[in-house]
């Protein structure tokens, strides 16, 4: 019945401009390679180590990026789910010796149930109060970890190994090359969302909930599928610390880890991925050798004030800057077009 | 029964000082739908000012000079801050509070250190019997001074010019044709806030001890009383302040101290799923 | 092509880390060496900034003291220079730095952090890498699990062992003991061991409460020692401001019991005229005494105002460690036997380190009350 | 012909007030509808309970022949009813050609291995799906504005590119809440032509307007409502000379 106003004869308007920016891509997929040869160029076993570290951090402020850039759901409960797969970890690799291989999933599916749990219990909510509940159930899971005789309570547990494939993940290297897997895999999770049917549906959802409805998007389900992603992955970057830090206690869910990513997140820009990629890189190795800079003291005051200042004077982050040249021609195009309409 | 005399005492003391931020987080939020997490790092420089900086000036100065700080700051930060990023987006104000409030924590700590500090209570250290219960002098000065101020807060409601934050918090534009000043009140608004988080930073201080981050806990918690009380109403909001700090003691007292922070916040959760205005709150939808 | 751009840049921006690579520098050396003799470098990982920054500061001027000490006199060939790496109360940086002095820095020897969220993946580290590693930290699983560790300072098990002695010593028939403890690492910890040291002596606790760490209020714990007015509340809580609270509030409702814990440093200060009768179990007091004054006075110059038993002991533990590498040598292995060569060792803070049998130097602590202006030793007597 | 849409006896209260009372309506398949009444009259949450927008206190709605009574807006869209808003409901900070295609959600079928990695067959549908999309907009003239932010657009386009998203969808009943509000009157004409261009290529329209004079022209059935209640039903022409529309309409001086 809507053959004369859906005629798929006019394919011409789908075709790809040619342009120098497919040339892109080729230096992305580069870039992406030598990250992987990097720790054999840099052969220095604690500087290998800051790079899992760094690697960690990133796959965390990307799930941040995925529940709040892309689902638009405002969630502080990255801690819960990071410090739920810290110990799912443990007990399930370490304590059970189920091999990394198939273990760190199974931390992700421990992830994505927390996650999917909190979804449940706090999407009755919005916005700030679903930040705030989001919170508040961190500090619950904390508190009851923390009383819990069989997680080792407040002293946590030690004394595992941590094992993929085989080899023990304190090999600095190997840690780091397990988790660039989980970060590309991530990455390219992301980007094929953003142009599929999930994307479009998970930016309806963000962008007018009603609207979405309005064309048969499930906002719900949605929103739920963003934190059982986001709650996967956390839970593996969760997993993955406890192979670096050898240790399991319940400061897997202070609001510190939560801060410092969010500040990652909102000076990277939460819509921007690259943003956020560059600020966790630079704001996790500025942490790391702030003494060398004397700024040791000052490291939590320069992340609440890039909070503030970047709220305040660059609401879209720094990856907002990667867009704006777009931005500034459209606000130029309106000026120009912009001719009555309204009254 | 003492016990239990006893820990009705030690609740209303904990609620007030909730009650005291709760109160600062209404009478913004009413206005202006923010809210301002701020608070509990405003009430820690309070503190600060009160007993740990300027020890050689009498009372009454650190007093007033606490008071007058924590206005200057409310009032600045939402001029120069928060009100710019509020127009666009509100959410992302009150996080940038929650970024205000690591800043002022951080600032403070470097400059006094991270260390606790001791805060002598102007009141003495006395203790008073009054039949079954034994209450402190301070403990004492809490009640009155929160019930001193929370009448005071009535009174100015109930005023004229409370009549005009009232016809605000129904309609902006409305009270702006009114020839409501909407900007002034706004800023008085702040200024109040900032009264209402000194005292309870000076009154915290010699319970607490003084220390750089004890305002972010304190921030939640009262956020916490106001939530389950119902934030619509600066009235609600203090009493929901008031009912968790008995909530917490009692639950404490007879029920258990290892799952206080889990009652604290499973409260929390339970309220905004179940009755998001609020205990008392009425049902108009709450936004933010 | 938007997309494609921000791939390029998604992946530059992995690659990102080479940028910054170059390994960090060793941080802040201490005093520097006379030009002729050889100088040792050992790492000192503390808190010096953070939240647990009163601990770490603790630790880097007891360390600092004694190489100024060590050098001036030149009784050893070679002198001694820490390499101090600031983890900033956090977990991560903690691990790290512990790594990279270990490896990129080459250090033969690790010392701190305190905390044991901290120390514990610290020790973790050095054991892995077969690292002798000089602990304060109370937590007795330190030794337990970790034969690469040295106690300097009394552990847990040691501290509460003390109490119980004391306790057992005064406690008279039909009086009681509860505990109260915080349910952090340190406080459920000391609760356990206390309630099994207690049941070697024939005493059931009466009552135990744990507490969740930094409530405004603890009137409900008090209420019920009320209730059961024992003889001694025996307190496991290393946070100062929740010590501080609990004396206060127990004098304030006029509870009668004696109170014995651990010197969680600044609480005494914090608790004021509260504090006045408060029992601490600790290694070291700034006391009147000789040495004690002493060395109190050159912590002091390092600039901490109120020295506690962890600058102490961090003192005593320099002083070890010079006396190990010159006896043993200046590898890794060559100190670890060096350090368990220790016997009969007289520190300034204490004068009988033993690490010959076992690697926890202090079999003992010592009770003192406080009285207002200062401490008063009464136990062991 | 066939009955696309049965509403009976809707019934919706604000506390004491009742928005609507007992007011019922019949769309036939392809044919355009309107629903007209004065400002205030219910006809918003009338079409907000049909669309499962809003919660029904009584009645009953049949779409294509079963009881969807109560379902939720999502539901409702899936199963092929679709709106647009008074007050436009854009997806603001996308591109107009974003905003069309999200519209095609129900018609995009995948599974989630295909979501997660963009695999060739995601990249054939999504590119058929363009085209489809791009097509659409080329017909309702806004091809030109594909790229652009729905943000910087003019008014009228908007509203252009909210019907579009509705009719990519390619419902079965396509609900419009005032398309021509706050439109000059050339755009109402244009409005206009798009609109009995749609009816004539086989949709089913359901139009809200309180611009009776637009209406009148072009539909096929009219229902009135008046103070939450349906005062007249029928062709335009004996709408127009219901006297009870004429007192409780007309008679007031609206603005044609």
């Amino acid at each position: 019945m809507t053959d004369t106003l859906s005629p798929a004869t006019t394919g011409a308007t789908g075709r790809r401009a040619p342009s120098a920016g497919n040339l892109l891509p080729i230096i992305g997929v580069v870039v992406a390679a030598v990250a992987v040869v990097l720790p054999i160029l840099v052969d220095d076993f604690a500087f290998n180590y800051l790079m899992s570290y760094t690697v960690i951090t990133c796959i965390l402020a990307l799930t941040m990026h995925l529940l709040m850039g892309l689902a638009g759901v405002f969630s502080l409960g990255q801690a819960a789910m990071f410090g739920a797969g810290a110990y799912a970890a443990v007990v399930i690799i370490g304590q059970t010796g189920i091999d990394g291989t198939l273990g760190l999933f199974l931390v992700a599916a421990v992830g994505a149930v927390i996650g999917i749990l909190m979804g449940l219990v706090t999407l009755r909510t919005t916005d700030l109060y679903l930040a705030l509940t989001t919170l508040a159930f961190g500090y619950i899971v904390e508190n009851l970890v923390r009383n819990s005789d069989w997680l080792g309570g407040p002293q946590g547990i030690t004394g595992f190994d941590i094992t993929f494939a085989g080899s023990y993940l304190d090999e600095p290297k190997l840690l780091y090359w397990v988790g660039l897997g989980f970060l590309y895999l991530l990455i390219v999770i992301i980007m094929s969302v953003r142009r599929s049917k999930v994307g479009r549906a998970l930016m309806a959802t963000r962008e007018s909930p009603i609207a979405a409805r309005s064309i048969g998007i499930d906002t719900r389900r949605y929103k739920l599928l963003a934190f059982g992603v986001a709650g996967a992955f956390a839970a593996v970057a969760g997993g993955l610390y406890t192979a670096y830090a050898l240790v399991v206690d319940p400061s897997v869910f202070g609001i510190d880890l939560t801060l410092s990513v969010l500040a990652i997140a909102i000076v990277g820009g939460l819509r921007s991925m690259p943003g956020i990629i560059v600020v966790a890189i630079v704001l996790t190795y500025f942490r790391n050798s702030a003494e060398t800079f004397g700024a040791s003291q000052y490291v939590l005051l320069i992340y609440g004030l890039l909070i503030v200042l970047t709220l305040r004077f660059l609401p879209q982050g720094l990856g907002g800057l990667l867009t704006s040249p777009r931005v500034l021609a459209a606000t130029r195009s309106i000026r120009a077009r912009f001719h009555g309409g309204t009254q | 029964m003492e016990t239990f005399v006893q820990l009705i005492a030690a609740g209303l003391v904990t609620g007030t000082i909730y009650a005291l931020i709760a109160a600062g987080y209404a009478v913004l939020y009413t206005a202006t739908g923010f809210v301002n997490f701020a608070l509990g790092a405003q009430a820690m420089i309070g503190g600060y000012l009160t007993y740990v900086f300027l020890p050689e000036l009498p009372l009454i100065v650190r007093v007033l000079l606490a008071i007058v700080v924590s206005i200057l700051v409310s009032v600045a930060s939402w001029a120069f801050f928060y009100r710019q990023v509020a127009e666009k987006d509100m959410l992302s104000a009150v996080i940038m509070s929650f970024g205000f409030s690591i800043v002022m924590a951080e600032f403070v700590r470097i400059i006094a250190g991270g260390i606790p500090l001791p805060a002598e209570s102007p009141f003495g250290s006395g203790v008073q019997q009054i039949g079954i219960l034994s209450i402190s002098n301070h403990s004492m000065a809490v009640l009155v001074v929160g019930i001193v101020l929370f009448a005071a807060l009535a009174l100015v409601f109930r005023s004229r010019g409370g009549m005009s934050i009232r016809a605000m918090f129904q309609d902006k534009e409305m009270a702006e044709t009114l020839g409501i000043p909407t900007n002034r009140v706004v800023i008085g608004l702040f200024a109040l806030s900032g009264v209402f988080a000194a005292a309870a930073g000076i009154l915290t201080g010699p319970i607490l001890s003084m220390s750089p981050h004890m305002g972010t806990s304190l921030a939640l918690i009262a956020f916490v009383g106001a939530i389950l009380g119902g934030l619509g109403r600066i009235s609600t909001a203090i009493i929901g302040a008031i009912m968790l700090g008995l909530l917490e003691t009692l639950f404490a007292g007879y029920v258990s101290q290892d799952y206080r922070t889990t009652l604290v916040f499973a409260v929390f959760i339970l309220v905004l799923i179940v009755r998001p205005a609020g205990v008392f709150g009425s049902k108009t939808k709450v936004k933010v | 092509m938007i997309r494609s751009r921000k791939f390029a840049i998604t992946a530059l921006a992995v690659l990102g880390v080479t940028a910054l690579a170059g390994c960090a520098q060793p941080a802040d050396t201490g005093d520097g060496g006379d030009g002729d003799k050889a100088t040792f470098k050992f790492a000192v990982v503390a808190e010096e900034t953070g939240n647990y920054a009163g601990y770490g500061t603790q630790l880097v001027a007891g360390v600092k003291a004694a190489v100024k000490d060590i050098n001036a006199a030149g009784d050893y060939n070679f002198t001694l220079e820490p390499v101090i790496y600031d983890c900033q109360s956090d977990q991560a940086i903690c691990v790290q730095k512990t790594r990279q002095a270990i490896t990129s820095d080459e250090l033969p020897v690790v010392m701190g952090p305190i905390v044991s969220v901290n120390i514990v993946p610290s020790a973790e580290v050095t054991n892995r890498a077969g690292v002798p590693h000089l602990v304060m930290a109370v937590l007795p699983a330190l030794t337990a699990d970790y034969d690469n560790t040295f106690r300097w300072g009394t552990q847990n098990d040691r501290s509460n062992q003390t109490v119980v002695d004391y306790v057992e010593a005064n406690l008279k028939p039909g009086e009681d003991v509860a505990i109260v403890n915080a349910t952090t690492d340190f406080g459920k910890g000391g609760a356990v061991i206390q309630t099994e040291q207690l049941a070697d002596i024939g005493v059931t606790p009466a009552l135990t409460i744990g507490h969740d760490p930094d409530q405004a209020d603890y009137t409900p714990v008090i209420t019920q020692l009320k209730e059961l007015n024992p003889r001694y509340v025996l307190l496991s809580d290393s946070n100062p401001a929740d010590v501080a609270k609990l004396l206060r509030q127990a004098k304030e409702l006029g509870l009668e019991s004696e109170w014995i814990g651990a010197d969680a440093s600044g609480s005494i200060d914090l608790a004021g005229a509260a504090a006045i009768g408060y029992k601490t179990v600790s290694p070291w007091y700034p006391t009147e005494e000789a040495n004690s004054a002493s060395l109190a006075e050159k912590l002091q110059a390092q600039g901490i105002e109120i020295p506690g038993w962890i600058a102490a002991m961090a003192y005593d533990a320099t002083l070890g460690l010079a006396e190990a590498v010159a006896t043993g040598g200046t590898t890794s292995e060559e100190i670890w036997s060096g350090l368990e060569g220790l016997s009969d060792f007289d520190g300034l803070a204490r004068g009988d380190w033993d690490f010959s049998k076992d690697h926890m130097g202090l079999k003992s602590s010592t009770i003192a009350t406080w009285n207002g202006t200062g401490y008063e030793s009464v136990w062991p007597n | 012909m066939t009955v696309i849409l049965e509403a009976r006896g809707l019934t919706r209260k604000f506390g004491g007030l009742t928005a609507v009372d007992n007011a019922d309506i019949t769309v036939d398949e392809h044919a355009l509808h309107g629903l007209i009444g004065p400002n205030g009259a219910g006809k918003t949450t009338f079409v907000n309970m049909i669309t499962g927008v809003d919660s029904i206190d009584g009645g009953t709605v049949t779409f294509e022949g079963k009881d969807v009574t109560g379902l939720r807006s999502f539901h409702m869209a899936s199963l092929g009813m679709a709106r647009s808003f008074q007050t436009s409901q854009l997806f603001e900070e996308e591109s107009v050609l974003s905003n069309v295609m999200a519209g095609r959600h129900r018609h995009i079928d995948y599974g989630f291995p295909h979501t997660f990695f963009y695999t060739p067959k995601t990249s054939r549908v999504e590119r058929a799906n363009r085209e489809r999309c791009m097509a659409l907009l080329e017909q309702l003239n806004l091809a030109d504005d594909a790229k652009r932010l729905v943000a910087e657009l003019p008014y009228g386009r908007r509203r252009l590119v909210e019907m579009a998203r509705a009719i990519a969808s390619e419902p079965s009943l396509l609900v419009l809440d005032e398309p021509a509000a706050g439109l000059p009157g050339s755009d109402v004409e244009a409005l206009g032509e798009t609109l009995v261009s749609l009816s004539k290529n086989g949709y089913t329209v359901l139009i809200i307007e309180h611009n009776i004079g637009l209406l009148m022209s072009i539909c096929d059935g009219l229902t009135v409502l008046s103070e939450g209640r349906v005062i007249a039903d029928g062709v335009p022409s004996v709408v127009r000379a219901d006297p009870q529309v004429i007192e409780a309409y007309i008679g007031r001086s609206d603005d044609a």
